[in-house]
């Protein structure tokens, strides 16, 4: 379903789902890009770079309780499900590499199990994408990865910026029912705004961007040259932070912990939090055998995971090309170089 | 002016001479704007070597990491690293000296003056160009900046887009070094010392506290702020354990006997807790590189938690971390004269 | 309406009623023995203040501190021997730069100062004990709970 | 192999129950985990109460045992005992204190049984992870070194040379006796100060389990309780103790004249000279600052007329290492200085004079062979001036606190005066009198009854010169009168200090002084003759302004504990002390620069403590930014735990 | 079994033995679910075993599938959570959830001869196809157990050994010279060599500290046993058991799914990260 909305009425849009929804749009302040919850009255405008936190919060949150539990000394412990119960939430303005990445998380989410916690979430939250007229980051690198600066994939909704309006595509159910609720405030797409969108993606595809070889490509050059020395070298560099991977809106790693809140009687949760394959301990078996034991080891799962692991199993890229992991990396360790430079390609 | 060339043949002579193992530098990155940190072994690399108002990195935390490394190697190559340091980082330097983290004859200093500039910082590059990302940034001798963007070039005067250490610093050159380049530059008519702090301080006590929450509420836990700390070299953090020392001796109890103090999910609190933890434990410490800060993904000013504590150290204690390796560190030393009147 | 002006009252109420939690650290030597004076001068104070005994306050690290915040203590004493009458000579001295210092960085992120306390109580000083706890707990009281470092429930 | 605890709860018949539900805090903390044992009773501390934990320890299988009653400082022994008895080792006993701390000063019970269970909890919390642990024991050096020659020093070298041990007794000066030497009598009894000292000092002299080292001062002291090693620094001794035959040849000789410091700068001596006739070691000395170059070419003349060939110019200084067991510090007081009493004129006008230099006028064997004479004209002063409490009790500006035998040597002074000159004026100005002792209070009646000695009450303003009159203004605070007194001289009651180089001794061996600069006892009341470092004991004047007896008791006291130390073939040291964890260690020395008893040392770049030094303060431990270090059984675990059980949970 | 994976069920202790003492102690915890909520497993099969307030522990299910009554695990005591489970009774509840992981291919396996090569703890992973084959004899040719400890009381299982000499080859070794100790002495790959198994018709399965495996796989194949003849597990970190949390891979294979058992032929086309 195709509309087109009038750019002045974008605010008035999202105080309308906001009536029935938390609104999150991107927001400048602190120096950041961000989504933030919309007030009623904010101006709503779409002139971000990308978010510095990817849109995967949304669905799968730094920290999530699984359950809580109780036990008096000496008894059974009680457990307490606290599956989310999540609100509709909409979120605008999110990039099509941040949509791609829900498709790659949903595969990691609710392939062979089920994760009832993801899925409540993602049940619940509607992205609304905008097509990128330019590379929001001079590390973008969608179009090599399978991406597109207009992809649909994983949002529910697509807008695209003309001429003083956008052109909003509905794109999956949860899409439509925002669209179509809106009724009032968008007007049905001409054949000329369509093909005025399909010019404006077009011509997107001709900005420049940072480039990989091709998926195979890179996929063969990683699996061949899995013992390059290039990996230790490469990372030397590496603080081995967390930035990189928490800011992915594909990286999905996490760990699990219990939080007591009490101990007589113990009461606590049982937490999920993101984790992090950069940290030394997140392999490291409790003997203190470490499988990654170096920087150039953790450096290489995480390149290899996002560009040959995930391609092995799924078929597809785990990366999106968002370019977020080059652009906060303090020290300027660049996935695409390293690949390149790795695979030889 | 720092002539680069004069850094270039010095590392050259050092790497033919066969007297460092690697000269740990800035070269130009592929990720944008600022230099990244580089470890020249041949001396045909030298040419890759930059110097400019990108070269933000407090180098001197590779001295850690390359110690960590070496331990790993079988047979490591115990030569010296040469590494290039500004003020800051020269300062760090000796604080590592003094903590006997590092010994002076495993380092070759090529310190390198700021003269009358500085580094800028992204953040306020962002700020200025709206989160657009710059290409580079040259600082010349009028006290401008210029930057280039995709959209053309644009010239900030220095306090506009200078990193506020830097207009806060008051010793822009190596306090130890081996050779230095560029002149000691003592006037440079910036800003006061402490001046962002101040600005702070001077807040109601609700601002303040609603100004940190927002910021602490934001942090994601990244540790990038202390993995490119220098003086964060700990094996295993006290506040949030990432890595764990376990040898073949660690005993089954002392895995189960590790304190949590705070946990790993980032609510306010712990993300709050985290940093007060970390910031008592720089007090003293910090040498203002302001690295924690520039690093930090999502922007929190965590330079001003320490800056304070710097304030406190200089003004209660007349202590300035990092000027003498021979000097006790803040918290194991005390005057009798020490603030007294805030007890009870 | 009647929302509106229930809102003051009732926050009153609550004031009234928070009992602050307080961990106060006091070293063994004379805090702990000052405090023990209190007991059997049979001063009266407020039960707010849970004391854990250290040998000294020289070995308070900042972590307790913050870690009592953290476990949720609207206030945190800690208190040693006057300066030069250390039992161990200067521990207190080490306290003192230290908490001095905690102290500021705390004030810095807009904790309320009144929340974290340093004192000099000697042995023979129960009275001064009572009334620094006495004072701590109305101060508290006055700026109700703590949740800045409070990390759970 | 869960940690078994069990807790008593203390009702101290009604001093807790009262206040505290005791049943509730039982039944509270029975639901703890590792909580296995909890009852109540009257009075735990009874023996039904103390066999009771016995029993428990042993039917229960406890490994770790909170007693919730009063303060550790009360029972905590008692409790570790039983605890022992019970099988259990004695530092996994925990108190918890509700009685002090909670029953005793709290109203609301609930409130205050809350209180108690947090308390208790935190104990049980922390026993939960005590170790297991054995004293350290340590070897001892059955030697004792003494610094100071003062009576105090003397008495407390006899007793323990009586007792068996070797003694070192380390005197700064040429020779021992202290201040004691130069007194004329002694109050209240008026005996003369050198019979009763010279005898003492001579038996030192020749006691062979004293070594008695002169002109020597202690540089440096490391080690530890019962193995301490000094090094001691002797001057040159020019002059053979062994050969000199006290003939006075050398002196005659000499044409050096310098001050006598043992007269109080009243008279001169010359550069080789004894300081005293009764001096011990028995010999001439040289001083070298005044010898005119100790080079035979320049002058050479005592050398040449010693017969005996006593004296050799080209001795050394010398450093002796010592190892000790245990050492005392006697090394005395000074009077308050001249320099500080302006308003006085004393150092500015030769008839105001300080108590000792009266003292020497009134010795047969000073200046002026016993008679009082004013310094500036020799002539016999018929109005004199006591003035009391100068530089004492002055908060303001001078000493705040009292110096204690003023008030009795004034007294004696003005008596000996009045025995003097029968004819003279004898005032004596005072803020109170304080004549507590035996025979003290009478001495000073005796004083103003018998010798008419006039006592004014009143502080003197000023003391001032005019037409060859001391003229001292005062006011009389009974009568409100100002007074103005023409003396002929006036005599200070200077307040007593502690000796020059007190501070650097204190530095040296490590232990505190107190806000007075004294050496600091490790307890005021219960450990006096202590120090807060394990072997090194105080004695006299040293730790606080005292007189003759109270000297000579004291210095016997620390003679006693001291023996009590040695007789022990093998010292215990609490074994409560600091451990490095290793591997968390980076050998950043923070700790070492910490400890105020540097018991830490870098050894292969991590820090190791040395567990005899340790006193278990945990200074190391709070300042360890790595958590690296920590105190046994105050483990920062433990605290983590403590913590959270105050605050509820 | 519950719809949300990370839910554990509950389970009673009912039984705990103590295999071997010391730093790294071993004990056996028998579970029942009183409740429900039990579940089939098959060999070389792991589960999720909860201690509330202390976390989670990844561990192999070591009592045969036959067995539906209870399940066994053995625990060496080794950090935060096998500590405290080190200090529970008979009585207490734990959480567990499971079984996860694949399988002993033990049908593809029939008519051959087994060789089990097991080192101290490992042997719990392996134990129950032992007690599967040994239960199903006629299926398998002959059944040979390796198994070695530091000492003699290292060893884990003893009574059942006994037992199991009756029905299989057992060969014992402990590390360092005993008294009075009738087995091989020196370590298992060396006890292997001197034993020297026929790779004919037989499958190797080992399990132990990496090290030995590593020295028993080199050995085996220096006796001739194929890639595909030899049969180990991985024990990578896990957190979630159900190949989300992201650590345990090596390279693209979540053990914790795909493994933690692999022919050693499959093993080879992975990359060295375990
Ligand atoms: C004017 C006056 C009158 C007094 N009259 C009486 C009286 O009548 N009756 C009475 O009971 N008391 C009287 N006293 C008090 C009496 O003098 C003291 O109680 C007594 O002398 C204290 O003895 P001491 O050994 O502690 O100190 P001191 O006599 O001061 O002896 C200390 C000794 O230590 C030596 N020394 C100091 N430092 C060092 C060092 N670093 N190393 C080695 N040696 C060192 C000194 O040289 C000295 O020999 C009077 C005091 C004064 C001032
Ligand atoms: C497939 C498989 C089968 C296994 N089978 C067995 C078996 O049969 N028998 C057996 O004994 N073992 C077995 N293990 C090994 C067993 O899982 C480990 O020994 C166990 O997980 C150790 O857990 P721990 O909590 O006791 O150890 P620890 O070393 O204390 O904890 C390890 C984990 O806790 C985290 N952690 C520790 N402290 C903190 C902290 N302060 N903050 C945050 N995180 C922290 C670590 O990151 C790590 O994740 C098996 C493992 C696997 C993977
Ligand atoms: S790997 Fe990097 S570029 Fe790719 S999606 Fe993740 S953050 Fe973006
Ligand atoms: S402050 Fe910033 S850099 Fe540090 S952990 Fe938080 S998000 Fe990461
Ligand atoms: S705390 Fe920040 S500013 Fe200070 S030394 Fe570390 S990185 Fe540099
Ligand atoms: S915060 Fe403290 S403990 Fe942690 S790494 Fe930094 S200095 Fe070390
Ligand atoms: S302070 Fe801590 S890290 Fe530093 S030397 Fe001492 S124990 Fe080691
Ligand atoms: S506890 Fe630490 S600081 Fe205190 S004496 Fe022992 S080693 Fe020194």
């Amino acid at each position: 379903m195709e509309t087109i909305l009038k750019k002045e009425r974008l605010s008035e849009w999202v105080a309308q789902i906001g009536a029935r929804a938390t609104v999150f749009a991107p927001a400048f302040a602190d120096g950041i890009w961000n989504f933030c919850a919309v007030a009623a009255d904010t101006k709503v405008e779409f002139d971000h770079g990308n978010t510095v936190r990817p849109a995967k919060g949304f669905v799968f949150p730094q920290r999530e309780v699984l359950y809580r539990f109780r036990q008096e000394s000496g008894k059974a412990p009680e457990l307490m499900e606290t599956l989310p119960a999540a609100a509709p939430t909409v979120v605008f303005g999110v990039r099509p590499c941040d949509g791609r990445a829900m498709v790659r998380n949903d595969k990691v989410f609710t392939c062979g199990f089920n994760d009832p916690y993801y899925q409540a979430r993602r049940d619940q939250v509607v992205f609304v994408g905008l097509a990128c007229s330019e590379p929001p980051s001079q590390n973008c690198f969608c179009l090599s990865v399978g991406g597109s600066p207009h992809s649909e994939d994983g949002l529910d909704v697509l807008m695209t910026e003309l001429d003083g309006r956008y052109h909003v595509k509905a794109i999956t159910a949860k899409g439509r029912e925002i669209v179509e609720g809106a009724a009032a405030l968008l007007d049905k797409a001409q054949a000329a705004d369509g093909k005025a969108a399909a010019k404006a993606h077009a011509d997107a595809d001709k900005h420049p961007q940072r480039a990989l070889a091709t998926m195979e490509k890179v996929a063969a050059g990683l699996k061949e040259h899995f013992d390059s020395p290039k990996w230790d070298e490469l990372a030397r560099a590496c603080i081995g932070c967390g930035a990189c991977t928490y800011l992915c809106p594909s990286c999905h790693c996490f760990d699990i912990n219990d939080e007591i809140t009490s101990n007589v009687p113990l009461t606590g949760e049982r937490v999920r939090t993101w984790d992090n394959c950069q940290f030394p301990d997140f392999t490291m078996h409790s003997s203190g055998h470490n499988p990654r034991h170096d920087t150039g080891a953790r450096l290489r799962q995480r390149v290899s995971h996002k560009l040959l692991y995930f391609v092995e199993n799924h078929n597809i890229q785990q990366c999106t090309g968002c370019g977020r992991c080059i652009s906060h990396c303090p020290v300027g360790i660049d996935i695409v170089r390293v690949a390149t430079e790795v695979s030889g390609q | 002016m720092v002539a680069i060339e004069d850094i270039r043949s010095r590392a050259k002579e050092l790497l033919e001479g066969g007297m460092v193992r690697a000269v740990l530098g800035f070269r130009r990155s592929s990720a944008g704007l600022l230099a990244e940190p580089t470890f020249v072994v041949a001396s045909e690399d030298v040419a890759s070597l930059v110097w400019d108002a990108t070269c933000v990195h407090n180098l001197a935390l590779y001295l850690v990491n390359e110690k960590k490394r070496q331990k790993a190697e079988r047979t490591p190559d115990t030569r010296p690293l040469a590494i290039i340091a500004k003020g800051c980082d020269s300062r760090a330097i000796n604080v590592l000296l003094q903590e006997n983290h590092v010994a002076r004859e495993e380092v070759v200093i090529l310190g390198v003056s700021c003269e009358g500039g500085g580094v800028v910082d992204t953040r306020k590059l962002a700020d200025a160009l709206r989160g657009k990302e710059a290409a580079s940034a040259v600082c010349d001798d009028t006290g401008k900046v210029k930057v280039a963007t995709a959209s053309g070039e644009v010239t900030f005067p220095a306090a506009d887009v200078l990193a506020d250490r830097c207009l806060e610093c008051t010793i822009a050159y190596p306090s130890v070094s081996d050779t230095m380049f560029g002149e000691k530059v003592d006037e440079r008519g910036f800003t006061a010392r402490f001046a962002a702090v101040k600005s702070i301080a001077a807040m109601s006590e609700q601002e303040r506290s609603a100004f940190w929450d927002g910021h602490f509420e934001r942090c994601i836990r990244c540790y990038a702020c202390r993995a490119v700390c220098p003086m964060c070299y700990c094996d295993e953090c006290v506040v949030d354990s990432t890595s764990f020392i376990v040898s073949p001796m660690t005993t089954a109890e002392e895995k189960a006997n590790r304190i949590r103090w705070i946990q790993r999910s980032t609510t306010p609190a712990d993300n709050a807790m985290y940093h007060m933890v970390r910031a008592m434990h720089l007090a003293g410490r910090c040498i203002d590189c302001a690295e924690c800060e520039r690093v930090c993904p999502v922007n929190i000013p965590l330079r001003l938690l320490n800056t304070s504590l710097e304030q406190e150290a200089l003004e209660m204690f007349e202590y300035t971390p990092g000027m003498d390796p021979a000097q006790p560190s803040l918290i194991s030393s005390f005057r009798d004269d020490d603030p007294n009147d805030f007890i009870r | 309406m009647s929302e509106v002006l229930e809102t003051p009252v009732q926050a009153k109420k609550e004031a009234q009623e928070f009992e602050p939690k307080i961990v106060a650290f006091l070293c063994k030597w004379c805090s702990s023995a000052g405090s023990d004076l209190a007991g059997v001068s049979r001063l009266q104070y407020p039960p707010n203040a849970v004391p854990i005994q250290v040998m000294c306050s020289g070995s308070v690290s900042p972590l307790y501190i913050l870690s009592a915040f953290n476990k949720g203590a609207d206030g945190v004493l800690v208190s040693g021997c006057h300066p030069g009458d250390c039992h161990y000579l200067k521990g207190n001295f080490f306290a003192r730069r230290r908490i001095y210092l905690v102290q500021k960085l705390l004030k810095f992120i807009g904790l309320e100062p009144d929340r974290f306390r340093m004192s000099w109580v000697s042995a023979a000083e129960g009275t001064k004990y009572a009334q620094v706890v006495a004072d701590f707990v109305k101060d508290i009281k006055a700026l109700g709970p703590q949740r800045k470092l409070k990390a759970r429930n | 192999m869960t940690r078994r605890a069990g807790v008593f709860v203390c009702h101290c018949g009604t001093n807790i129950a009262a206040t505290v539900d005791v049943k509730n805090v039982v039944s509270e903390l029975a639901r703890d985990d590792g909580v296995v044992f909890s009852k109540d009773y009257v009075y735990m501390c009874s023996d039904p109460g103390q066999q009771s934990v016995i029993d428990a320890i042993k039917e229960n299988r406890l490994d770790s045992v909170v007693i919730s009653c009063c303060s550790p400082n009360l029972h905590e022994k008692t409790f570790r005992e039983a605890s022992s008895v019970g099988g259990l080792n004695p530092f996994q006993c925990e108190i918890a204190n509700i009685r002090e701390q909670c029953a005793w000063v709290h109203k609301d019970r609930a409130k205050a049984t809350e209180k108690a269970i947090k308390i208790t909890r935190s104990a049980v919390r922390r026993s939960l992870r005590d170790e297991s642990l054995t004293p350290i024991g340590v070897p001892v050096t059955r030697k004792v070194m003494v610094v100071g020659g003062g009576i105090a020093g003397i008495q407390c070298s006899l007793d323990l040379a009586n007792a068996g041990f070797d003694v070192v007794l380390v005197e700064k000066k040429a020779t021992i006796g202290g201040h004691m030497l130069q007194l004329s009598e002694t109050f209240p009894t008026l005996d003369c100060s050198q019979c009763i000292l010279s005898p003492k000092m001579v038996e030192v002299s020749k006691h062979p389990k004293i070594t008695l080292m002169v002109q020597s001062e202690v540089k440096s002291v490391s080690g530890f309780v019962g193995n301490f090693k000094a090094k001691v620094h002797t001057k040159a001794q020019y002059v053979d103790p062994e050969k000199c035959k006290i003939c006075d040849d050398c002196a005659v000789v000499c044409p050096v004249v310098a001050t006598n410091e043992y007269d109080e700068g009243l008279t001169g001596r010359r550069a080789i000279h004894i300081p005293f006739a009764q001096a011990i070691p028995a010999s001439y000395t040289l001083d070298e600052d005044a010898c005119l170059g100790l080079n035979p070419v320049v002058c050479g003349k005592c050398k040449k007329a010693c017969e005996a060939g006593a004296i050799d110019y080209d001795k050394k200084p010398t450093t002796t290492e010592i190892d000790v067991g245990a050492i005392v510090v006697a090394t005395g007081f000074d009077l308050y200085g001249k320099d500080k009493l302006g308003e006085y004129g004393h150092g500015r006008y030769p008839d105001v004079l300080d108590g000792l230099q009266f003292e020497r006028l009134c010795s047969a064997s000073g200046p002026t062979g016993g008679h009082v004479l004013r310094p500036s004209d020799q002539k016999e002063p018929k109005n004199v001036v006591f003035i009391q409490c100068s530089g004492s009790r002055d908060p303001e500006n001078h000493c705040a606190y009292c110096s204690k035998i003023c008030c009795m040597y004034t007294a004696k002074h003005a008596t000996l005066y009045k025995h003097h000159v029968p004819d003279g004026n004898a005032y004596v100005f005072y803020i109170d009198i304080r004549s507590g002792g035996k025979g003290y209070e009478e001495f000073v009646q005796r004083s103003m009854e018998r010798d008419s000695v006039m006592y004014l009450r009143g502080r003197v303003s000023k003391v001032y010169e005019s037409k060859g009159k001391l003229k001292v203004m005062g006011v009389d605070t009974i009568s409100g009168r100002n007074i103005e007194i023409d003396a002929d001289m006036v005599v200070l009651a200077q307040a007593m200090v502690p000796s020059k180089g007190t501070a650097e001794i204190a530095k040296t061996l490590k232990i505190g002084r107190d806000k007075d600069g004294f050496l600091a006892e490790a307890h005021p009341k219960l450990r006096p003759v202590e120090s807060v470092t394990g072997g090194i004991f105080l004695t006299g004047a040293a730790q606080s302004p005292k007189d003759i007896p109270e000297t000579v008791c004291q210095a016997s006291a620390a003679a006693a504990k001291v023996i009590q130390l040695l007789s022990k073939p093998e010292l215990e040291h609490n074994p409560a002390i600091a451990r490095v964890r290793e591997s968390h260690c980076t050998g950043c020395e923070m700790c070492v620069d910490a400890c105020p008893f540097e018991a830490i040392t870098l050894v292969n770049g991590k820090a190791h403590v040395n567990e005899v030094l340790c006193e278990g303060c945990g200074t190391c431990s709070g300042t360890c930014v790595r958590a690296a270090i920590d105190v046994k059984n105050v483990t920062q675990l433990q605290v983590f735990e403590m913590i959270s059980a105050c605050m509820g949970g | 079994m519950n719809a949300n994976v990370y839910l554990p069920a509950l389970a009673r202790i009912a039984g705990i033995e103590e295999e071997t003492r010391g730093a790294r102690a071993i004990k056996t915890f028998r579970i029942e679910f009183p409740e429900g909520g039990g579940f089939d497993h098959e060999c070389g099969q792991c589960a999720m075993l909860s201690l509330f307030g202390k976390g989670e522990v990844m561990i192999s299910i070591a009592s045969a599938p036959a067995v539906k009554e209870y399940k066994q695990f053995s625990i060496m005591k080794s950090g935060r959570v096998t500590t405290a489970l080190h200090d529970l009774d008979v009585g207490d509840v734990i959480g567990i959830r499971g079984p996860y992981g694949n399988q002993f291919p033990l049908d593809q396996w029939k008519g051959r001869n087994l060789i089990f090569v097991g080192g101290g703890v490992g042997l719990a992973p392996i134990w129950p196809v032992i007690q599967t084959a040994v239960a199903n004899a006629d299926d398998f040719g002959s059944i040979t157990v390796f198994y070695g400890a530091r000492s003699s009381s290292d060893i884990m299982y003893k009574a059942d050994f006994e037992e199991l000499a009756r029905k299989a080859i057992v060969q014992l070794s402990v590390d360092g010279a005993e008294d009075g100790w009738k087995g091989y002495t020196g370590f298992v790959p060396a006890n292997l060599m001197d034993k020297a198994p026929s790779p004919d018709n037989a499958i190797a399965i080992t399990c132990g500290p990496p090290i030995m495996i590593k020295f028993v796989i080199q050995n085996l194949q220096k006796l001739g046993f194929a890639d595909e003849q030899i049969y180990t597990t991985i024990e990578n970190k896990m957190k979630c058991g159900v190949g989300k949390c992201g650590r345990c891979n090596v390279g693209k294979d979540y053990v914790c799914v795909k493994g933690p058992v692999y022919s050693w032929a499959e093993l080879k086309t992975l990359p060295q990260e375990y």
